[in-house]
């Protein structure tokens, strides 16, 4: 079992819903300031994006993010150069397309986000059938493989993507790519689907954009993934201490 | 040429050619990617549906579309070349084909609208087509600058009752709808075929774009062969995603001619990209050394794409296809060139086909050759734009 | 209908159909009428040459055109309309086919050039396309006021390697180019072919030009047959000239079939019209008490025509067709109508004929009837004008 | 034979080239006086032009004449009306396309024109093959026929419409419409073609544009028309006293 996964499940086994924030790695100067503080607001886990020109999951506020983040110059390196500069008190997983990482080499691109602390990643455009290999890499250098479920994903997909998913599994919460978007979805029927097959921890992600949903999702869940909602803070200027402030007041709600 | 190795059959169970192809796309997508492989299996050998398909395309697409001899172009260069004339295809280009195909599906599939993607407009006007003729809703998604520039095939797309969807991320041209088209997919797969353009995205869709896109090849064939050309030492075709050279090769990838597609060289996937992940597949790409997708720059917005379907990848890495690149000035000569002589004034993308033929004549193709050009479209919609740049010239 | 009469056969040896026709011409052209006349008995009673006029519209003009059963159409009104699809003929309507003819005529009786009259470019485009084909020099002769309304028109026929030369005299559109071509004939006659674009002018034009277009009906008539529908009870098509119109009744004049010739109502020369003498031939004519001709108004420029071929004058006169006129709304309403039930733009030329079916199925047209619609041309040529339209009126 | 031939045959024997002067009727308000001023001149008859929206046979100076003319609001019987006021002391030919007498009825056209002192009619877009009614009407009312002859007009030809033509025989100089050119164009062959069949009296038209062209055009026929130059003048403002002048020029030159 991959460390991530034996960390998350030490969560759950304590009764604590997991928090899971997103933030686009360099869409601004101080974006790794931001994963700090949301890390003290009360982050269990933090997904770092890498930002990619064609990022078919995304909604208009992660695509926004992707291109500053690109016009700045950001690349996997300068990523993991940045990464490498300190230790973060909780685990960071990679989140990006699949072509960055072929294209970096895929041996090299799990060694080098093992390097600098990753220790899970999520590649929403590469299936679970085209994954051994990148599989394999991760299995080398402990990076656990986190996959996707959705409310189209069909009974047998189900099971098979909950036994391969490492860490946790990724429960989208409605069909839609991230971005904000109102009520729970989908969220209880496809963790439910999956929990009828798999212990792993389950996360609802895609569209949580209020304390309330996430209080909801929590409920049925292990814990929710908050991306769009709080990108947007940041991309119209927020400070890591609101940064830190937004995470609290998710904290708090999924808390209750 | 010997050959022991057949081209152009089914990919592998998991949609690959070779290294390329594959699926490559959000789980939520996944479902319907897999419904829609086992519907096309279904139809493509179910007689019924094949039969339909083709009256289809023979009633209301035109189809055969005639091969033409182009005397004086042959004369003038020294080498016969024979053209396929898609360009008389209903709404002007091969892109027909396709979409009777893929909307003839989504009725059996049971799901009554379609979405697509377009560049220029060719592909949304003839999906808007197909889907005005069986009734279904279809909303198109093209990039807000490729919008502008191409007015009126908004226009004609929303006379054939298509609704049409700028799309403002990105470089707001062909990539960028593509993405677009998939996002808008995964929030209503579960009543909406994603009608895709070309031999490219998530497998089925190389494999059935092309298979629905091969009538241009088996036509071809059989036509030659009635006019006792027999198989042409050389077939041309002009490569975008690469629908309409995977049509035609699809007739002579077990023979022994020579396939050669031609791209622009601002886009020039096989000649100037890398091996990558891209709306849903693997492939050849234009790419900048971090594995961003570079926007592709051609004069001819229906080669602007920086990918080009797994299939030619394959057939490239297997040096049983060979792709060139021609540059814009070429293309406008070839333009001027085909219509004075021909009559015929081609699409700009099919223009790049005719350039590399008149530029390789007595050169890599040999004085005396045939040469099957598919002549994938026909210029109409360039007109105006070919107008401004010899204009701005003069 | 019991006849007695046999219609559309030969006209009388001066070129007449009943009281019209004829040949009003200056003395200077009347060698050449003659020569033409010879020269065209000659070509047509050849095998050979028939043969290479069906071959190269085969193998270039794209014939034959299909039959589209218009199924959303049919339900919606109630009755069954088949469209023979002229629209899919290279350059986009039915035009090619004369000029096809005509070219190769030309070629026969040894001249090395034509010249050619057009309204908005249709006949203009087919005839520097044939012209290119088998290189011949070509001069178009249009109305200035058309070449500034038609502007890309103009470029295709100069892409096409063809002289455009502006018309400035009278209302500066079609009837004053072909004034002029009849002109500027005169000055040439020796080594130039008119080619004429209509069933119109001097014998033998009006009937030469029929034969040509009859190709058309002599398809629609098998096809039919073939699906097992037979005699359509109605063949429709829209009226400028007549040349689409004479080409599909000629396949069924001496059947049952009712033959309905729309024109467009601002231009309705045997509605509105009186005999008369203009452009070197005798038929019916818009013109004031005074046997000035009047100008023709009508949406479509190619209905845009003060005059109708004199066999339709004297079809209209014998009772064996029957002439209608549709005003701009209901084209423009057609026009929409076909777009977005059966995925088919049509030219606003051809959706006169859309719009007289619309209008009268279940009424002058009784329900359940059959009916072939020739769709003479397509859209792509108009749908700016009708963008500007209906964005004025939104 | 006609009244208008038996003029002109006269006029030959005298051993006099007939100047025949073309005058659109209508195109300004005292084109009479232009008539007139012509005969004063030397004209030994004049063409009427009746204006036509489509004269097919017609360059840019008598196509501009025709619509000034029918903006004016002539007509065959505005013109008729006219001519009817006066007498003139040459014969009147009437010259116009097909349709205005189609129109106005070919029997009430041929009657009408003789009531107001024209003796022939030339209507350039009437075939000898189409003209037999025409004739007839004519026939009635003394008016002569005239028929064109063309440097296309074949050996046959020649021979039927020198045969048919009455007054004169009008022989086209050139291919060409009406207008101004220069040199002397195929008038020579064409009066000989004529003559080799017929002894009709033979007059060159179309593009004499100088007294110099019309010179050598009589000298090898029997008569000159002068059109378009003269139109042209009439256009740009010439008095009737400058049209007598125009006249005079011409005369001086033919007689010489
Ligand atoms: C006429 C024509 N040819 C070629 C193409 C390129 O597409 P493909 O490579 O899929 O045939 C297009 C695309 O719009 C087109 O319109
Ligand atoms: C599409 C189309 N239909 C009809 C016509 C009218 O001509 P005709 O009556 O000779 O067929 C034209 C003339 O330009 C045309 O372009």
């Amino acid at each position: 079992m991959k460390s991530l996964e034996v960390t998350l499940r030490d969560l759950r086994e304590q009764g604590r819903k997991a928090l899971v924030p997103y933030f686009m790695a360099g869409a601004t100067p101080d974006w790794t300031r931001h994963v700090e503080a949301a890390l003290v607001g009360g982050a269990d886990a933090v997904e770092i994006g890498i930002p990619f020109s064609d990022p078919m999951m995304d909604g208009v506020v992660i695509q926004e993010a992707a291109l500053r983040a690109l016009e700045a110059g950001t690349t996997l390196e300068t990523i993991c150069a940045q990464l490498s500069q300190q230790r973060f008190s909780a685990p960071l997983i990679a989140m990006t397309y699949y072509n960055i990482f072929l294209h970096f080499g895929l041996e090299r691109s799990a060694g080098r986000l093992a390097e600098c602390g990753v220790q899970g990643a999520i590649v929403p455009d590469l299936t679970l059938e085209e994954s051994e290999e990148w599989r394999r890499y991760c299995d080398l250098h402990d990076i656990a493989t986190i996959f996707l479920v959705a409310p189209s994903t069909t009974p047998e997909r189900f099971a098979r993507l909950a036994a391969a998913t490492q860490g946790f599994c990724y429960a989208s919460a409605r069909m839609a790519v991230t971005g904000k978007a109102q009520g729970g979805g989908d969220a209880a029927r496809v963790v439910e689907a999956v929990r009828a097959t798999s212990d792993v921890p389950t996360y609802v992600g895609i569209g949580i954009t209020t304390p309330d949903q996430a209080r909801e999702a929590a409920l049925d869940s292990d814990g929710v993934i908050i991306g769009s909602a709080l990108v947007q803070t940041i991309l119209e200027g927020a400070s890591p201490e609101q940064t830190e402030q937004f995470i609290r007041s998710f904290r708090r709600a999924i808390d209750e | 040429m010997s050959q022991h190795r057949l081209y152009m059959g089914a990919p592998s169970p998991s949609g690959h050619f070779g290294d390329f192809g594959g699926r490559f796309v959000p789980e939520a997508l996944m479902p319907a990617c897999l419904e829609l492989e086992v519907a096309f299996v279904d139809a493509w050998s179910d007689p019924e549906f094949v039969q339909e398909y083709r009256s289809v395309l023979h009633d209301f697409g035109g189809r055969p579309t005639p091969i033409t001899y182009l005397a004086r172009l042959s004369e003038r260069i020294g080498v016969e070349v024979f053209a396929k004339r898609e360009d008389l295809a209903h709404t002007g280009s091969h892109k027909i084909n396709n979409v009777i195909g893929q909307t003839l599906l989504t009725r059996r599939m049971g799901k009554h609208r379609v979405i697509a993607e377009t560049g220029a407009g060719q592909h949304g006007v003839a999906t808007a087509t197909a889907a005005a003729r069986l009734g279904l809703e279809c909303t198109v998604y093209m990039g807000e600058l490729d919008t502008q520039r191409q007015a009126l095939n908004v226009f004609r797309m929303e006379l054939l009752g298509s609704k049409v969807v700028p799309v403002t991320s990105g470089s707001r041209t062909l990539k960028d709808a593509v993405n677009e088209a998939m996002r808008e997919w995964v929030t209503c797969v579960e009543d909406t075929h994603y009608c895709l353009g070309s031999v490219m995205g998530p497998h089925p869709f190389p494999w059935m774009v092309r298979e629905f896109q091969s009538i241009i090849g088996h036509e071809a064939s059989e036509q030659l062969s009635e006019r006792g050309v027999g198989v042409p030492d050389l077939v041309v075709a002009c490569v975008g995603g690469g629908s309409n050279a995977a049509g035609v090769f699809a007739g002579f990838a077990n023979t022994s001619a020579r396939l050669v597609g031609v791209e622009a060289a601002g886009g020039a996937a096989v000649s100037n990209g890398s091996p990558g992940v891209l709306h849903g597949m693997k492939s050849m790409l234009i790419q900048d050394e971090h594995g961003q997708i570079e926007e592709a720059h051609s004069i001819s917005a229906g080669l602007d794409y920086p990918g080009i379907g797994p299939e030619h990848s394959y057939l490239a890495a297997e040096g049983r296809a060979q792709y060139v690149g021609i540059g814009d000035e070429d293309v406008l000569d070839a333009l001027q060139l085909l219509s004075q002589l021909e009559g015929i004034i081609p699409a700009l993308e099919s223009a790049h086909a005719v350039a590399w033929i008149v530029q390789e004549a007595g050169r890599d193709i040999p004085r005396g050759s045939t040469v099957l050009l598919n002549l994938s479209g026909r210029g109409d919609k360039d007109v105006a734009q070919v107008r401004e740049i010899l204009r701005g010239r003069s």
